[in-house]
């Protein structure tokens, strides 16, 4: 249930289909996170680098963590240019319990933002600028580093 | 030979490599001062699972990857 | 932005409607928690009663709470019979920052189950049975007991 | 004359009764069987705020409300 899609993301699309996909297979809860482009220090949007093979695994993971409570994921990312005030990220979850679906979002956002290997840019002036100060380094960073 | 991928922002081409561990990969990146900011603050995977240990061994045909600090979302 | 229905929500009507409603507004992002009523126990369904003005207080009250960290809620809930797979309850946070928004989500969904005014009833057989073993008292419940 | 409303389960319509506080309506309650198990559970609120204390003032006019315990959602 990981979907990749060039540009914006289709909210009312997105979050309609995986509601009608989960309404009637008795989970209790169902627990969508959409982020939207924020437009701020004078950027046109947002653009993404996605590596698939390291983010499947990571959300697979995620995934098989999710069943063992009885839950299960939902994800959708944008590859490329996504504008300001549109959908680069939706994340859900639904869960028979509202407190494990809760948490479960909260972690699952969490760690997404620490370790999926998907790379920001601003966009400014039509020119992709790595947000560098944004970032984080993954476990293990620094490994070829000729100070290490 | 095994193939290394750099990966999102360092914007720089795959190359195939001879090498017999990652250690060899750092003698042979040592003094490559584009590639020097991005070794100080890049993770590594082999065919696509973190590593963290320098003197792991590189199979022919392996993936190295090199990951730049991320922000998904 | 309190919103009551009869019967079950429309959830794709609603969920859409507040996305549309917050998408320019510079939020970055929006926590949706949707309820559906689970087939347990041999239920058809359950069944709601309200109390408005205590529900409007609660409400307002959490508002203002939401709108100091910059925040803002939504919230949709059902007034009477809600088939099973349908859904009776709606939240939602819109915040700038990600962390604000998913603890406000738990926060403020954790406080509506102990707080506000609603009762929930079984759909037996046609009958509505009060969810007495579920629901939870109120504060200074007891006050007019004879043992108080 | 202050009106008393039963809420939600207790399923009993609304009374005018001439008291002056919460003990007044807690005497007066007293020995209703059918009444009894919701008050040991219910909580009180005057003109829609929730009281934690019994010998609290009614005014004529006031509202007093009986919640019994609450599930929404």
């Amino acid at each position: 249930m990981l979907e990749l899609h060039d540009g914006s993301l289709d909210v009312v699309e997105i979050t309609s289909r995986w509601y009608k996909a989960v309404k009637d297979k008795n989970f209790g809860a169902l627990i969508p996170f959409i982020g939207i482009v924020r437009d701020e220090k004078g950027i046109d949007g947002l653009s993404f680098d996605v590596y698939e093979p390291i983010l499947n695994n990571w959300f697979n993971a995620w995934q098989e963590k999710a069943k063992k409570e009885g839950a299960m994921l939902y994800m959708a990312h944008s590859r490329g240019d996504v504008l300001n005030h549109t959908s680069s990220y939706i994340s859900a979850v639904v869960s028979p319990q509202r407190k494990v679906g809760l948490r479960l979002i909260n972690d699952f956002v969490e760690d997404f933002k620490a370790n999926a290997p998907i790379w920001k840019y601003d966009l400014i002036g039509g020119k992709r600028v790595y947000a560098r100060e944004r970032s984080q380094a993954l476990s293990g960073a620094g490994l070829l580093s000729k100070d290490n | 030979m095994a193939r290394i991928e750099f990966l999102g922002p360092i914007g720089k081409e795959p190359e195939d490599i001879d090498i017999k561990n990652l250690k060899e990969l750092k003698e042979l990146f040592a003094g490559d001062k584009k590639l020097e900011e991005w070794l100080d603050i890049c993770a590594v995977a082999i065919n696509d699972t973190l590593v963290n240990e320098i003197d792991v061994k590189i199979q022919p045909n392996d993936k190295i990857s090199l990951l730049p600090p991320v922000c998904g979302g």
